[in-house]
């Protein structure tokens, strides 16, 4: 654990969070190794961190990752187009129909074909409404690793009614598969915006809860103020992305600022920054992009046209051969593939660029120096998925 | 988004409290069910007569969990002095739900309607080996397909 | 990254056989019909104004280190020698001013082998061309490492490609310039046994220590599809007979293992 | 022991008598806290009801399940375990749960036996779970049940102090530190003038009432304090490594203190057993328990509130808290308290 890869000067000021630590460097003491995984319960999943401990302050991290690793990317390269979007709903299975956008955006782009309106507009309802689920889950949880044990169910409860208008749209919980290249499986069933109009409301609702219950907490801002400061330029350096970069202060999402994708361009929605790049910023970033999010659901369900779910597309998928890159702001951060194509019905190579693999990676720069329990808030705040690291 | 705050540590004893009073989302599962929705893939059901052995449904699964044998079979012809027929006939047709990722793939590409989702989700089994269900199990599941449901204004 | 579309560059035209899927920016994704005209020389991807941008201080910086370079839907794809890929990190993040780090990825370029020598019996994979092609910008040999670096202010980014020898397969490490090419580096080490120079410590990421071989060359057959026999063979002996299910089933059969 | 039944026992009987009604008290009270609010509060704060079906009514019958399973599962000990303090220690959290009952009065008459000392007695022993604590972190040779034991140490240290504070106030104020002393202080008091509710100490000493209930949370490592089990960081602090009947012992050494520290409370803040107003003894000594228990649950219902609703805090925030602000806070209510009782 010599030269650490992430090793770049650290400024004064990003050290303000340890001041106390250096107070105990003259009660030096034994290092300690402790094994944070692969089974426990913060890790949600089987993430393993290596940490030394001098008492309970960390001295050195080294997450060690690939207890789920199930080889997507080669398991790509066996499959047809359609047979990968199976896959690809499990990698990040929170909001599984989220990684199934820049996938068949990717293919289309490739097949010139586009889908009709209605059902990149859908395609954006149920983006959002996933985005929403996972946020939900987040704003739940991160209670739960700082101590909570009543917001995790509220966060799940509220999730539920999210859940269940995904799954009535495309008959899956976590892996809709609903995407086709060139639009969508199916039309929404009946009463389902109205449903979702309702489901809305319960939303803002949840936000508000938690916002009392947790986010308004003062222990909760002890925990979490000037925990994990990811400054804005290293995140970038090391990939970290979407709401954790957003936290940082770095204004930029691709729904906004990327290539025009989905039927974003068409609303009207605001970008959450915050300057603090610390845990707390994160929680508060994702809590209004809860928000924002659902807003952008109600403005979808305004302007929904009508007209066919389904372009004019072969019947044997075949991709023409040709490379793409497509990114799209996902829950948990950008994801990005790669495809290349040679002319088969499945895709040569797929390089798959998921969010909380690169979020992840800041951690053994971020973890020095904090005590045992803000590697939990550290890491329930970076808000990763197992499946979304190891691929 | 402006409402009125109370001081944290007392506003989240109030979000309890309230909770508390409100009853519970939760239903008491053996006992009580949820109807899932009309499309919730629960489990695959097999109309015998309409399956052809084609084998697209073995063959476009990503997880090859369906095992298709037949054999041809001739019959005599529909009208009189017809030519005789030939029919295949779906000796197995075995769905591993060890395996199926229900992607729904097969149900899709299935050209003869003969693969249809239920949302049954009640059968998990003690032993692995038993959840390869077979084709008369799978038969079975065509009872609990629901009819396919109205769709959304504007729809096509 | 999608701008209005003044053809200016042209790219090796390897894969620009598709006619424009540039959008102006004002115009959404899904709205009707292009309103454009597509543009006139199918053969070309022209370049969008950013890309041109891009495409000037790359060259600027780099000069023939550029070996080639291409547009792919959208997006600049630039070939450098393997000599300057550090370099051209280095220009990408301060002359770019590309300071995201989306990733950085290993290529195998040359077909899967088939296993087994039937047609039928070779059903593991969906079936790929033969004989070797290169994609975007083009490819000296086998392998390639290719990465793709992104500006969070001026939102455009760049996917820079270069060439790993199969004999040594070593390329320049990025974690200098980028903090997070470390991980990136370490599973590109282990999936296609690359070495990067200047990375502090390849280990193992993602599979265990022990693990022998490189799992996403091409030659690495995928062992889930070798041991089980594809459950679509139809080992029925075959009747030539013209019944009507029959003969949807032929056109079935035929769909996907060609 | 109860004069209305006019037995004469000898003393010999009173005391087995005494040390069985003792030794049901403590697992009764686990039972019945560990249902009323793990079970059930804590379920419907959360959306949910928690356990329906066993014994039929609302799962009355979870716990005591809970409790046979354990006794039935295997004891397991870690190889490089310590074994014979692994094996004492939950024995030890138990115990000093067990001798804060002795002090406690549920009536005129019903104590085991009421020390002049009461008060010191009860928090002096209360504290002894501390020992038993360290004992099993540290014999469980397990990183995690290291750390949590030696936060509990460092928690349990710091916030003793805080609760000693808080019930000066109560003792200055009754004269007395026998828990009877205090209690008919409670019930003879008048707060100016008016003696219709007697004088329960939480009126004046609400202070000191706010300052025992933040460090009795700490003292039974509840939440926000309950860094030395908790889960997310250190999966179960120092009783990761028990399970079976050692792992029950815990967990009715956790609820039992939480009885033990509610009726404590309740004696102490609320009153205790006493009604004001009601003169008759034996009438008292019928009622008493009944209302002690009414007092205790209304103290315990509020710490698991908080319990169930706070996030946790660091081991150096809870230091900060106990020595920066609860003891000063402490300290000042004593000083204000004396000034008060010498001038008025």
């Amino acid at each position: 654990m010599s030269a650490r890869a992430g090793d770049v000067e650290i400024a004064p000021e990003d050290l303000r969070h340890l001041a106390d630590a250096q107070l105990n460097v003259e009660l030096d003491t034994g290092d300690m190794v402790l094994n944070l995984g692969p089974q426990h319960p913060a890790t949600h999943g089987t993430l393993r961190l290596v940490v030394r401990l001098d008492g309970e302050r960390v001295i050195a991290a080294d997450p060690v990752i690939g207890y789920m690793h199930r080889g997507y990317e080669k398991l790509t390269e066996f499959r047809t187009y359609p047979q990968v979007t199976t896959l690809i709903n499990r990698i990040d299975w929170l909001s599984s129909f989220a990684n199934e956008v820049p996938f068949i955006w990717g293919a289309e782009q490739l097949m010139e074909i586009e889908a009709p309106p209605r059902a990149v507009h859908i395609r954006t309802i149920l983006t959002e409404l996933s985005r929403i689920a996972t946020f939900l889950l987040f704003l739940g949880e991160m209670g739960l690793q700082v101590g909570a044990l009543t917001p995790p169910f509220l966060g799940f409860r509220d999730r539920e009614h999210v859940l269940n208008l995904i799954e009535a749209a495309t008959g899956g919980r976590f892996h809709p598969n609903f995407n086709r290249i060139g639009g969508l499986k199916d039309d929404l069933p009946w009463g389902w915006i109205g449903e979702t109009r309702d489901t809305m409301r319960i939303v803002f609702d949840a936000c508000n809860t938690l916002e009392d219950l947790l986010m308004g907490n003062e222990i909760f801002e002890l925990r979490t103020r000037s925990i994990g400061i990811i400054p804005g330029e290293l995140g970038a350096g090391y990939g970290v992305s979407g709401s954790n970069l957003r936290a940082s202060g770095v204004d930029w999402d691709l729904r906004r600022d990327g290539t025009p994708y989905l039927a974003y361009p068409e609303l009207d929605f605001k970008v959450w920054t915050h300057s603090d790049g610390d845990s707390y910023a994160r929680y508060w970033v994702r809590l209004q992009e809860t928000r924002e999010s659902a807003r952008m659901v109600i403005q979808l369900l305004d302007q929904l046209p009508s007209g066919p779910i389904m372009a004019k597309v072969p019947r044997i998928i075949k991709v023409p051969e040709g490379e793409v890159w497509t990114e799209t702001e996902n829950p948990l951060g950008q994801m990005g593939y790669y495809i290349f194509s040679k002319g088969a019905t499945g895709p040569f190579r797929t390089k798959i660029r998921s969010a909380s693999f690169s979020n992840v990676s800041i951690l053994p720069w971020l973890l020095r120096g904090v005590y045992v329990p803000d590697v939990i808030t550290i890491l329930a705040s970076l808000y990763f998925i197992l499946g979304d690291i190891d691929r | 988004m402006a409402r009125m705050k109370l001081p944290g540590l007392v506003g989240g004893l109030g979000v309890t409290f309230k909770n508390m009073l409100k009853g519970a989302v939760t239903v008491q599962y053996p006992h009580e069910k949820e109807d899932p929705p009309t499309r919730a893939r629960g489990v695959i059901a097999l109309k015998e007569e309409n399956c052809t052995v084609c084998m697209l449904c073995a063959r476009q699964c990503p997880d090859w969990c369906i095992y298709i044998e037949g054999h041809k079979e001739k019959r005599p012809p529909r009208r009189e002095g017809g030519r005789e027929r030939t029919v295949s006939v779906l000796d197995r047709f075995d769905i591993d739900y060890a395996l199926c990722m229900y992607c729904g793939i097969c149900v899709e590409v299935c050209p003869f309607d003969a693969l249809f989702w239920s949302p049954d989700f009640e059968y998990s089994e003690a032993n692995i080996a038993d959840l390869l269900h077979d084709k008369a199990k799978l038969g079975e599941w065509m009872e609990t397909v629901p009819e396919p449901e109205p769709l959304e204004e504007g729809a096509e | 990254m999608a701008e209005d579309t003044p053809p200016v560059h042209e790219g090796d035209g390897h894969e620009g056989d598709a006619p424009d899927a540039v959008i102006p920016p004002e115009a959404p994704v899904d709205a009707e019909p292009e309103p454009e005209p597509e543009p006139a020389e199918p053969e070309e991807r022209a370049y969008s104004e950013a890309e041109s941008e891009l495409l000037a201080r790359l060259e600027g910086e780099l000069g023939d280190a550029v070996v080639d370079h291409a547009d792919a839907y959208g997006t600049l794809v630039v070939r450098v020698r393997p000599d300057a890929w550090r370099r051209a990190a280095e220009v990408a993040k301060t002359r770019l001013e590309c300071d995201f780090l989306s990733f950085v990825a290993g290529m195998d370029w040359q077909p899967a082998p088939r296993e087994g020598d039937e047609e039928s019996s070779d059903t593991s994979a969906p079936v790929q061309p033969t004989e070797t092609t290169f994609g975007a910008a083009g490819s000296e040999g086998r392998f390639q490492v290719f990465a793709h670096v992104e500006s969070t202010d001026r939102h455009w980014g760049v996917t820079l490609k270069t060439d790993v020898t199969d004999a040594a397969p070593s390329v320049q490490s990025w974690v200098g310039v980028y903090p997070g090419a470390d991980w990136h580096e370490r599973e590109c080490w282990e999936m296609y046994g690359f070495t990067f120079d200047g990375h502090p410590s390849l280990r193992h990421l993602y599979l265990p220590g022990e693990f022998e071989g490189h799992p996403l060359r091409k030659d690495f057959p995928l062992l889930a599809r070798v041991v089980k026999p594809w459950p679509g063979l139809v080992d029925v002996e075959p009747m030539p007979e013209d019944g009507e299910p029959e003969s949807s089933e032929t056109t079935a059969g035929s769909e996907e293992p060609t | 022991m109860i004069p209305t039944l006019a037995v004469e026992v000898g003393w010999g009987t009173t005391l087995a008598l005494k040390t069985l009604i003792v030794l049901g008290l403590v697992p009764f009270g686990a039972l019945v806290l560990g249902y009323t609010f793990l079970l059930k509060m804590m379920s419907h704060m959360q959306s949910r009801l928690g356990p329906m079906d066993p014994g039929g009514f609302h799962g009355w019958y979870q716990l005591i399940g809970d409790g046979l399973k354990f006794i039935q599962k295997e004891d397991v000990m870690p190889a490089k375990a310590d074994r014979r303090v692994f094996a004492l220690a939950p024995a030890v959290v138990v115990v000093s749960t067990f001798l804060v009952f002795v002090v406690l009065p549920a009536g005129p008459e019903l104590v085991v036996s009421d020390l002049d000392v009461g008060v010191f007695y009860a928090l002096a022993v209360s504290s002894l779970s501390v020992v038993g604590v360290l004992m099993a972190g540290w014999a469980s040779a397990n990183k995690f049940a290291l750390l949590g034991a030696l936060r509990a140490a460092a928690q349990l240290i710091a916030y003793e102090l805080p609760l000693l504070l808080a019930v000066v106030g109560v003792v200055i104020q009754a004269d007395s530190m026998s828990l009877q002393g205090i209690v008919s202080a409670q019930a003879n008091g008048e707060i100016f003038g008016i003696g219709l509710i007697g004088n329960p100490f939480i009126l004046t000493q609400f202070v000191g009432f706010a300052l025992f209930l933040v460090a009795a949370q700490a003292e039974l490592t509840q939440a926000p304090f309950d860094m030395p089990v908790a889960e997310s960081e250190l999966v179960a602090g120092y009783m990761v490594e028990y399970t079976g009947f050692r792992f029950l012992f815990f967990f009715i050494g956790e609820f039992g203190t939480a009885f033990a520290f509610s009726a404590l409370a309740a004696t102490l803040f609320l009153g205790g057993w006493a009604v004001p107003g009601l003169d008759n003894e034996g009438l008292s000594t019928v009622i008493g328990p009944a209302v002690l228990f009414a007092k205790l649950m209304a103290v315990a219902f509020l710490m698991f509130w908080v319990r169930f609703t706070y996030p946790r805090l660091r081991e150096d925030q809870l230091q900060t808290l106990a020595w920066k602000y609860l003891i000063p806070i402490g300290l000042a209510n004593i000083l204000v308290t004396g000034a008060l009782k010498v001038w008025i």
